[in-house]
């Protein structure tokens, strides 16, 4: 038990961080660049309502950072369980408007129905949130751990 | 029938449910879940006011992707590229009245363009408004089910008790970004009158539907952060002008808040799809018949008139130009198509900007109108046009003035 | 009728097979919906009302459904209680016993009780109250055969009666 | 020692002693009354409303009423 509590302890603490610093990130190139942002390598920020996703990232990290202290109370997990709710939603949205921007073909005459070329939409770059959704997956293993030990969700 | 029976008061009632209690029910251990945490920590303000901006922002995301998808994706392209053209080629008599009656305009590229009953009168509903509608109840629908909305009341309520409604209000008015007509009954459970009319009033006045909205995302989308933070501006300075003129209580916040809950995907689904029957039964008619009254008035001249008539008002007051006319008559049916066919006239940024606003505030659709007088007694429903009144002009004014004061007019 | 938040809109959409928006959350319900359903071989009207806390209403919803009990003089009341809060639905249960209703009391989301650890004796509880009491799961339909079997043998029954029944229960007990 | 629900602090426990005025009428449906248990679960910024937890339900109520309840907090 201790041992686990103390795996969740760091994860989240150095997962926490690495939320809030992107944040931050985020929230200085909105403060400087406003919509064009920017882009380094695979990694972009930009677009409509990224002062949103600033201020929700910026969040999301305290909140984990505020919830790593006796891990496992089911009091603290649920705040951690939040913080990656945060994420999932703005990165599910992230997913989702490809999804929706890559099917179609185009609005004007003479182009298909359908894009042929829509796999090419999902390359990089893509936005921090994208990364850290796989990362911040690993709080369903604390909740399913829960949940087999007998306790209800 | 009432008086006979032997009537309790509330302790010794309390107490004979508790004398009854004690006998039957037996409360074992129970450690909080994680669901009962879940809870807890969404409506904590630490942790539930980032929580509330995130869902705001999906379901702003959710709303935008799905509507997109379906109109510039799909619909756009079968009415521009494929119905309309071969409306204005099949269609008989071009030319004459009935042509521009049904067809419109014969050398409109776009449905947004034409104002015909067929083109402007399916496209904007179907391929417009129906997405967006159809969106957003998908989402409303599961934070309902899931039970995220009372916390969402409780988290706001101190903001809106400062203009004197309580949290509960949050949802009529998020109801009314789908459709003002929900929005208007959810009011019921406000406790007072003047909470009942403020709210209605504020919603008639300040808060666009799904279908203006949609409306909003095809037409300008640059410009709807510019259109809310306006309307959201409004709905917090009326709301505190009427607190402070309008006689009543303003009675605080007693509400339950219950647990969350798994959501069933078939009450969400059949949720949806009544308040969208509900919509499409209600809303094509008007469409069709807002299209047709405008072409009639363009065919006997009667629009040229009124524009005339209005053109002092609309351009000196507003700076927009006097073509608008035929919008503002087609809101007094439907607000939606209204924005919709502001598409068809050529206008500057900052004029498409201050129209839409306007269009927003300026009239409740017919639909909303009738359900105001029902619900609203006749001094409130005076009271309520006449705060519509004054707010288009006061707004629309300061919107030209700030307009022409930064020189984008 | 019952309180906020007890399925009273699912247990309605089962009894009758209408669609009543159901929800989470306090006021879906603001007006009141009829429907039928078939008892004892023939159709009777059924109404679902908003839910109410109790019988002094405190805005317009509640309202609604204090006053349709109010004219409804004739009317069998189902009186749906979330099982796992079981007294602040009694409390309303008792006032419309009190007006001299005819009552069938329905323990709803019996399966969220379960979990939660709440035990409630329904044989004693119908011992109790005179009127009969049955546990439900309005989701799923669970209990709602029995529900309408029984309902024929919801009767008046007077606040001193439950009073006294209260007094031996207890008595035979300690 | 004695309070008003309003004046409780965050998690903190009593037993309500006291419901002043008509609002007794309101919330005795809603499970609030005298003698009961009562915990606060949340205090919302901005003298926005408390919420706390009886009998294992949760119930919002306005800064303005919590005054009108007074409880005998728990050491």
């Amino acid at each position: 038990m201790g041992n686990r509590s103390t795996f969740g302890s760091v994860y989240f603490a150095i997962f926490g961080f690495m939320v809030l610093a992107l944040g931050i990130v985020e929230l200085v190139v909105v403060s400087t660049g406003g919509m064009e942002g920017a882009s380094w390598g695979p990694l972009e920020m930009g677009g409509m309502l990224l002062w949103w996703r600033a201020i929700i990232l910026v969040f999301a990290g305290l909140i984990y950072l505020s919830s790593v202290n006796n891990f496992l109370d089911v009091r603290q997990l649920g705040k951690s369980v939040i913080a990656s709710i945060m994420i999932w939603i703005v990165a599910g949205m992230e997913i989702w408007a490809r999804i929706a921007g890559s099917i179609p073909g185009g609005p004007e005459e003479g182009t298909p129905w359908f894009n042929p070329e829509f796999l090419a939409t999902y390359g990089p770059p893509y936005m921090p949130e994208i990364y850290l959704l796989p990362l911040s997956l690993v709080i369903l293993y604390f909740v399913g751990r829960r949940k087999k030990q007998g306790r209800l969700s | 029938m009432w008086e006979i029976a032997v009537e309790l008061t509330i302790d010794q009632r309390w107490d004979l449910v508790d004398r009854i209690a004690k006998e039957t029910i037996e409360v074992g251990a129970y450690e909080p879940t994680l669901r009962d945490t879940l809870a807890d920590v969404t409506v904590k303000p630490l942790t539930g006011i980032p929580f509330a901006i995130a869902v705001i922002y999906g379901f702003w995301m959710f709303f935008s992707g799905f509507a997109g998808f379906f109109t510039d994706g799909f619909f756009v392209k079968i009415f521009d590229v494929h119905f309309l053209p071969w409306i204005q080629s099949v269609f008989p008599g071009k030319g004459t009245w009935l042509y521009f009656i049904f067809v419109g305009d014969p050398s409109a590229e776009t449905c947004f363009e034409s104002f015909g009953v067929l083109t402007s009168g399916l496209f904007l509903p179907i391929g417009v408004v129906l997405p967006a509608i159809v969106a957003f109840y998908l989402v409303f629908a599961f934070l309902e089910d899931v039970g995220y909305l009372p916390r969402l009341a409780v988290l706001v309520d101190g903001v809106l008790h400062k203009i004197g409604l309580h949290g509960y209000a949050i949802i009529p008015t998020i109801l009314s970004l789908g459709c003002n007509v929900p929005g208007v009954t959810a009011c019921r459970p406000l406790e007072s009158r003047k909470q009942r009319f403020m709210m209605i009033t504020l919603l008639g006045v300040f808060i666009p539907c799904a279908a203006q909205i949609g409306m909003m995302e095809g037409l300008i989308p640059h410009l709807i952060g510019w259109v809310f933070l306006t309307l959201a501006i409004g709905y917090f300075a009326v709301g505190f002008i009427l607190n402070k003129v309008w006689p009543g209580e303003s009675p605080e916040i007693l509400m339950d808040v219950p647990p969350y809950q798994k959501p069933t995907w078939r009450n969400i689904g059949r949720k949806m799809g009544t308040r969208t029957s509900h919509f499409l039964m209600e809303a094509v008619p008007f469409f069709l018949l807002g299209c047709l009254i405008v072409a009639v008035m363009y065919l006997t001249g009667a629009m040229d008139w009124l524009g005339n008539a209005l053109a002092p008002a609309l351009t000196g007051v507003f700076g927009v130009p006097e073509e608008t006319v035929a919008p503002l008559v087609a809101g007094f049916l439907r607000k939606d198509l209204a924005i919709g066919l502001l598409g068809g006239i050529e206008l500057t940024t900052w004029q498409m900007f201050t129209s839409v606003v306007l269009l927003c505030i300026y009239f409740p659709c017919l639909a909303t109108f009738a359900l105001m007088l029902k619900e609203e007694k006749w001094k409130e429903f005076l009271a309520t046009m006449l705060v519509l009144v004054v707010t288009v002009f006061v707004f629309g004014g300061l919107l030209n003035l700030i307009g022409i004061g930064l020189g984008i007019a | 009728m019952g309180q906020a938040n007890v399925g009273k809109s699912a247990f309605f959409n089962r009894l009758t097979g209408a669609k009543v928006a159901e929800s989470n959350y306090p006021g879906t319900t603001v007006d009141f919906t009829k429907g039928h359903m078939l008892f004892q071989g023939e159709y009777v009207d059924l109404i679902d009302v908003p839910g109410t806390f109790s019988l002094q209403p405190k805005d317009k919803a509640e309202e609604v459904a204090v006053k349709m009990l109010g004219e409804e003089k004739e009317a069998l009341v189902i009186c749906i209680i979330d099982a796992s809060k079981v007294e602040r639905g009694l409390y309303l249960a008792l006032e419309i016993i009190e007006k001299g209703y005819p009552v069938i009391i329905a323990l709803n989301m019996w399966d969220m009780a379960k979990s939660v650890n709440v035990k409630v004796d329904t044989e004693k509880l119908e011992q109790i109250l005179g009127v009969p009491v049955v546990p439900t799961v309005a989701t799923r339909g669970e209990g709602f055969k029995e529900l309408v079997s029984r309902m024929g043998q919801a009767a008046p029954v007077t606040i001193e009666e439950i009073i006294r029944s209260v007094g031996n229960s207890s008595r035979t007990h300690h | 020692m004695e309070k008003k629900l309003s004046e409780m602090g965050y998690e903190e426990e009593g037993i309500v002693i006291k419901i002043l005025g008509g609002l007794r009428y309101k919330i005795a449906g809603m499970g609030i009354r005298k003698g009961k248990g009562i915990k606060m679960m949340t205090k919302q910024p901005i003298k926005g409303p408390v919420v706390v937890t009886v009998d294992r339900s949760n119930t919002s109520i306005g800064l303005g009423l919590a005054d009108k309840i007074l409880v005998q907090v728990k050491k």
